[in-house]
């Protein structure tokens, strides 16, 4: 069984690998496998753990039995219904005459996703970012015990480029996704310089993820050479 | 009914007390006969009993209680002052809070415990066991643990004053939260402002997106060439505000799709998203005066897989070579897989997504890529309505207080004047 | 009505959403936690239209003999050899030494190991094609690119090796990745909140409504 | 179908010739494999005459090329200088600091996608533990998890070195298997790791285990190392067991996450950092048992390097072909 395993395992990876150089019945099949199998572990995966785990466990929770040999009751949970009620009309949807009762449980998502969104990213993307750019360029103002008054301690020349970059670039990077007006003359200029700093983002952290993406494959090249064939000693 | 629990312990109280006097019994033997043992063998050099077995610890002090401000209730904040045999590198190991009930104020349970030797002389706990309707005793003991394991273990306990009765209530405001407050009146303000007036009739100038201006392009090349377009909206599911961004771009893509009669389709990875792009494809075609070229199987279901899913486009793109692609939505890894494959078969691609780490690899591998905010400017921009135009000038008075704030605020900081950034920090 | 009741639902919802942040009452405490349990219920009957929407149009492929049908007879097999393998298997079909663990192990791992492994090529080829000194915004991305990419190995320190520590290239990098990498990102992430704010404003004020259908 | 025929063959006789004939594998000396590096080279300098003569080579060298610059160093012996990162070093001195029975708590938060990075970390960092008796208890949480763990302590188990010490289930190590809640289950063990492992991996009792019968929570933890490769992850375990219980934790990360951990590092929250297979490599030279992190590092090198020669290819191309055609 271990050696069929092995080999299942194998020409799935070399299946995948094929489509590289072009489309052909190995990548076709391994790829019908794929999407029937994930289908299906998703299928699987969201029943027992959503619906079974979640929902069936918090409505008609099971006594647990601790180390002490006690018996320790959860309390139902019944707030979970109202989502077993919005499952249940989603799924009137298989019958075409009712149908549209299913956009309740749709609009109710989307008012829930938008109402969510919009004050976690307003709270946490836009101010801790606006909070994180605000800073002293040049040096800190630090209390002196000895005097008991702010004295004031430069940066180095060094860190205050550093920060001046900081803050050029988040400047002109907003300014780029101004929509309202033309972007010509200083302010176009300022967006120019903008972009500048986006492609940087772009450039830089595309560089940064090539190593991680590389051992991916290392991984696998190890597994196809070592654990399968055994080439490599 | 459940027997009172040392929640610590999690056993019943019962067996706590045997535990606990097993343990006396065996502490109290074993240190009979060390004692006597040490006596024995070195009476010349005798110490002190007192020092072998206990010594005095100075208790925690100014121990208060009260209920937890901006919360939703059942917990109650215990402070207190260090003991004075706490200082960096004092004997103290750890801090116990005991509380009791109103009903019997003798009996305390530990309800918790911290850990000493902060630099700080003030230590708080929130207990979050308490429940709204009963009122709370507190003290807090200062404990010195020696030895490593439960057998070994030897414990001197300080214990400080008891305070209280104290009660925990639930709040109906979060104060720390008014900036967000504040902040969040303020641009949803200005949006509708510049919505009314867009409605009232007020014309708003709007920047070229160059990625928008191809769609029609894109559409109009897959028509020229009797070729399909894929829109894919994103591998995340509805409760992704990407996503119905993506979805509500694909209505106005779909529309012109419909407009010149072109075969679109809508490969999705999530149920719901099928469910919803399905409205939304019928939709458009209805406006666009096609509703009888509208065709169910357009929008389908592959699979939840991240990439799965990817396996599954990559082969209906090299078989189908269709002469655009759009990716609208929220993407991680299988971004470029997609968008590279979508490439080798010389397809136009536009792709937009708020997802940061993935916009570099959309940028290197399509046509025209919709950065960060363009994606959720682009639904507004295509349909040319005027509410929605109006709400893109909102956002960009929001952008230009966020600007100015940048600017005022280092300038503050800068010359020490006042400590700007503290109006954004947010409390979670 | 139709559509009425949905926008409405939507609008309440919504405010009712952005609103429970500020309020540490309950219910408002609780009401994120619900909405991810509701969800997850929601999500889990949803899959059974995308499964069956998935079986539907492989079976009209079949039925008509389209190109590559055969193909879709396995996508079928596979997916409800997996289901009834997980449905009997019961609640603990994660178990060690279960057929579903060794699907699993050995047919679902690979596969998708491997997608996400070919992303190294796809990377390779897409940098060899994109990283080109087209412009200035283009040589900047290069540039930006090749600095990192090199800083991140030891080859990169290697090469730089006559100049002081702290100026080789793996300083460089990281400081590319600390301050305009950071600067950019920033943008973008200010951008995308905005963009957010807005859209959602959009949808729960119901001028937005695409996503709803028609009559 | 010839194709696929011949890669089948091949591999059957390999396969037969591993599992029947015993074959170890072949490894290039260092002659080899210098020669074998000179080719390479030769060969994209060729590449590069043929892009100045106006040919371009299309996607499918490139990938060619980058699955040479994958595999072909796993056959390859030569020894890369790796320079200790002090972060790495960090994680190493606070190891060492630690007695001989020391208790170390290992969570094993990836799944096997992520394991070409981490693996070598959790194999060294165990090596390290087996080697310096100390005792090991190992959870998840992610599901994967503790089967990753177990995947390399019966590994480690097989050498000679740590067979000879006799390790037993139990009193030596114990994996306490994965529980779902993700930070909210580090939260718990704070207060007690038996009401949130009632039991191990394969069943047992949590009481009937005598490495952790004594063990409450954190406390009487000496040291502990967290392998993560998303949510949850360092972030949490920094988040939750250090600073309200005050562990002392090292964290090992893939290289997409690593420079988030900087802050922590930085701030002493974390003691030591291994990030990605670089930090793998570095850290299996400290430990003294050079493996895979080691060997997939000429690898990595050899693939960036690759990427780059193409880049410079394509730039190239593009400056000699009068900046005018569309690549």
């Amino acid at each position: 069984m271990e050696h069929f395993a092995v080999w299942v395992a194998a020409f799935l990876t070399l299946g995948i690998v094929s489509f590289l150089y072009k489309d052909n019945p190995w990548y076709k099949l391994s790829e019908a496998i794929f999407v029937g199998i994930s289908a299906g572990y998703w299928f699987v995966v969201l029943f027992w753990d959503n619906i079974y785990g979640k929902f069936w466990n918090g409505i008609f929770p099971e006594e647990l039995i601790d180390s002490a040999g006690n018996v320790v009751t959860r309390e139902p949970d019944y707030w979970l219904l109202v989502g077993a009620v919005l499952g249940t009309l989603m799924l009137l949807r298989l019958i075409p005459k009712i149908g549209w009762i299913s956009r309740w449980p749709l609009a109710f998502i989307i008012g829930c996703t938008s109402g969510l969104y919009l004050i976690n990213y307003f709270s946490s993307n836009m101010m801790r970012q606006v909070e994180a750019t605000i800073m002293p360029l040049v040096g800190h103002w630090v209390l002196d015990p000895a005097t008991s008054q702010n004295a004031f301690s430069a940066f180095s020349g060094a860190d205050i480029f550093s920060n001046l970059v900081l803050v050029i670039g988040t400047f002109t990077g907003l300014v780029y996704f101004y929509f309202s007006k033309e972007h010509r003359g200083a302010f176009g200029g300022t967006a120019k310089v903008g972009i500048f700093f986006i492609m940087i983002t772009f450039g830089a952290s595309f560089g940064y993820t090539v190593m991680s993406r590389m051992s991916l494959l290392i991984g696998r090249a190890d597994f196809l050479l070592f654990d399968w064939l055994g080439l490599v000693r | 009914m459940n027997p009172i629990r040392i929640s610590l312990l999690n056993l019943p109280l019962s067996r706590c007390l045997v535990r606990i006097a097993i343990f006396s019994i065996f502490f109290g033997l074993l240190s009979v006969i060390s004692i006597s043992a040490q006596q024995s063998a070195d009476t010349a050099n005798a110490v002190p009993d007192s020092q072998l077995v206990e010594f005095a610890l100075s208790p925690p002090f100014e121990v208060s209680a009260k209920d937890t401000p901006n919360d939703g209730g059942g917990s109650i904040t215990v402070i207190w002052q260090r003991s004075a045999d706490d200082l960096p590198n004092g004997i103290v190991t750890e801090y116990r809070v005991m509380r009791s009930n109103a009903d019997q104020p003798e009996v305390f349970a530990e309800v918790g415990d911290v850990a000493a030797g902060e630099t700080k002389p003030t230590y708080r706990y929130h207990d979050g066991n308490a429940s709204d309707d009963e009122q709370y005793y507190y003290k807090v003991a200062a404990v010195t643990i020696s030895g490593d394991d439960a057998e070994t273990t030897q414990e001197v306990v300080a214990e400080s004053d008891v305070t209280g009765p104290v009660s925990s209530s639930a709040q109906w405001f979060d104060w720390r939260r008014i900036n967000a407050f504040v902040g969040v009146l303020l641009l949803c303000g200005f949006i509708m402002f510049y919505i009314n007036r867009a409605k009232a009739g007020k014309k708003i100038f709007i920047r070229k997106i160059a990625g928008l201006d191809a769609v029609d392009e894109a559409v109009g090349r897959a028509t020229e060439m009797g070729k399909k377009i894929f829109y894919i909206p994103g591998t995340q599911d509805m409760d992704n505000v990407q996503t119905i961004a993506g979805v509500t771009i694909l209505g106005r893509v779909a529309e012109k799709a419909a407009q010149y009669d072109t075969w679109l389709e809508v490969p999705v990875s999530r149920s719901l998203v099928m469910v919803t792009a399905k409205e939304v494809v019928k939709e458009a075609y209805a406006k666009a005066g096609r509703p009888d070229a509208f065709h169910e199987d357009q929008v389908h279901y592959l699979t939840d897989d991240q990439f799965g899913y990817a396996a599954g486009i990559d082969g209906m793109v090299v078989r189908e070579k269709p002469a655009t692609i759009f990716y609208m939505g929220a993407f991680y890894a299988e971004s470029l897989i997609l968008a590279e494959t979508g490439n080798s078969i010389g397809a136009i691609q536009i792709a937009g997504t708020g997802m940061p780490s993935q916009l570099p690899f959309f940028v290197a591998a399509c046509d025209y890529t919709l950065i960060g905010e363009e994606l959720f400017a682009a639904s507004a921009y295509l349909s040319r309505e005027p509410k929605l135009i109006g709400s893109l000038k909102g956002q960009d008075v929001g952008k230009g207080l966020i600007l100015a704030a940048i600017l005022l605020g280092i300038l503050l900081e800068t010359f020490n004047v006042w400590n700007f950034s503290s109006l954004f920090s947010v409390i979670n | 009505m139709r559509r009425e009741i949905p926008l409405a639902i939507t609008g309440i919802v919504g405010v009712v959403f952005v609103v429970q942040y500020f309020i540490p009452h309950f219910p408002f405490s609780r009401m994120n936690d619900w909405f991810s349990d509701w969800f997850s219920i929601v999500q889990a009957c949803a899959i059974w239209l995308g499964a069956l929407n998935l079986l539907k149009i492989s079976a009209q492929k079949i039925a008509a003999r389209k190109s590559d049908w055969i193909y879709s007879i396995v996508i079928v097999a596979c997916f409800f050899l997996i289901v009834i393998i997980g449905f009997i298997e019961g609640e603990s079909f994660r178990g060690q030494g279960t057929a579903f663990s060794w699907l699993y192990d050995y047919v679902y791992t690979p596969l998708s190991a491997t997608m996400f492994a070919i992303l190294a090529f796809f990377v390779a080829s897409a940098s060899y094609r994109a990283f080109r000194a087209r412009n200035f915004e283009a040589t900047l991305l290069l540039g930006a690119a090749f600095f990192v990419m090199l800083g991140r190995v030891p080859v990169g320190d290697m090469l730089t090796a006559f100049l002081p520590d702290g100026y080789r290239l793996s300083a460089l990098a990281s400081w590319v990745m600390n301050f305009p990498q950071a600067a950019g990102q920033r943008a973008i992430m200010i951008g995308i909140a905005l963009g957010i704010v807005s859209t959602s404003l959009r949808i729960i004020l119901g001028i937005e409504r695409s996503h709803l259908g028609g009559e | 179908m010839l194709v696929a025929g011949i890669i089948l063959v091949l591999t059957v006789i390999a396969y037969l010739a591993k599992v029947v004939g015993g074959f170890e594998g072949v490894q290039f000396s260092p002659t080899v494999s210098v020669i074998v590096v000179i080719l390479l080279a030769a060969s994209l300098l060729w590449i590069l005459v043929l892009t100045l003569k106006g040919r371009l080579i299309g996607r499918r060298v490139v990938f060619l090329y980058v699955g040479i610059a994958v595999s072909l160093p796993l056959f390859m012996s030569i020894s890369q200088k790796i320079v200790i990162s002090p972060e790495t070093q960090q994680l190493y001195d606070a190891i060492s600091e630690l007695p001989s029975g020391a208790k170390v708590l290992v969570s094993f938060d990836y799944d096997p996608p992520s394991a070409p990075e981490l693996q070598p970390m959790a194999e060294a960092f165990l090596y390290y533990c087996f080697t310096h008796d100390f005792k090991v208890i190992v959870i998840g949480l992610w599901p994967q998890g503790p089967q990753q763990a177990n995947l390399a302590i019966d590994k480690l188990l097989a050498l000679p070195e740590i067979e000879a010490k006799n390790l037993q289930y139990g009193i030596d190590y114990v994996n306490l298997g994965y529980q779902a809640g993700n930070e909210f289950v580090i939260q718990r063990m704070g207060g007690s790791f038996e009401s949130m492992f009632p039991t191990d991996y394969s069943g047992h009792p949590y009481s009937d285990l005598e490495l952790v019968r004594n063990i409450r929570n954190f406390s009487n933890i000496d040291y502990s190392f967290n392998l993560s490769a998303g949510y949850p992850g360092t972030q949490e375990w920094v988040q939750v067991a250090v600073d309200r219980y005050g562990l002392s934790m090292g964290g090992g990360n893939t290289a997409v996450q690593a420079p988030m951990m900087y802050t922590y590092l930085q701030a002493g929250q974390l003691a030591g950092l291994l990030g990605g297979m670089n930090g793998a490599a570095e850290f299996e030279k400290l430990v003294g048992r050079e493996d895979k992190g080691t060997r997939f590092m000429l690898s990595q090198s050899f693939a960036h390097m690759v990427v780059i020669a193409f880049i410079l290819i394509g730039n190239v191309a593009f400056i000699v072909g009068g900046r005018k055609k569309k690549l």
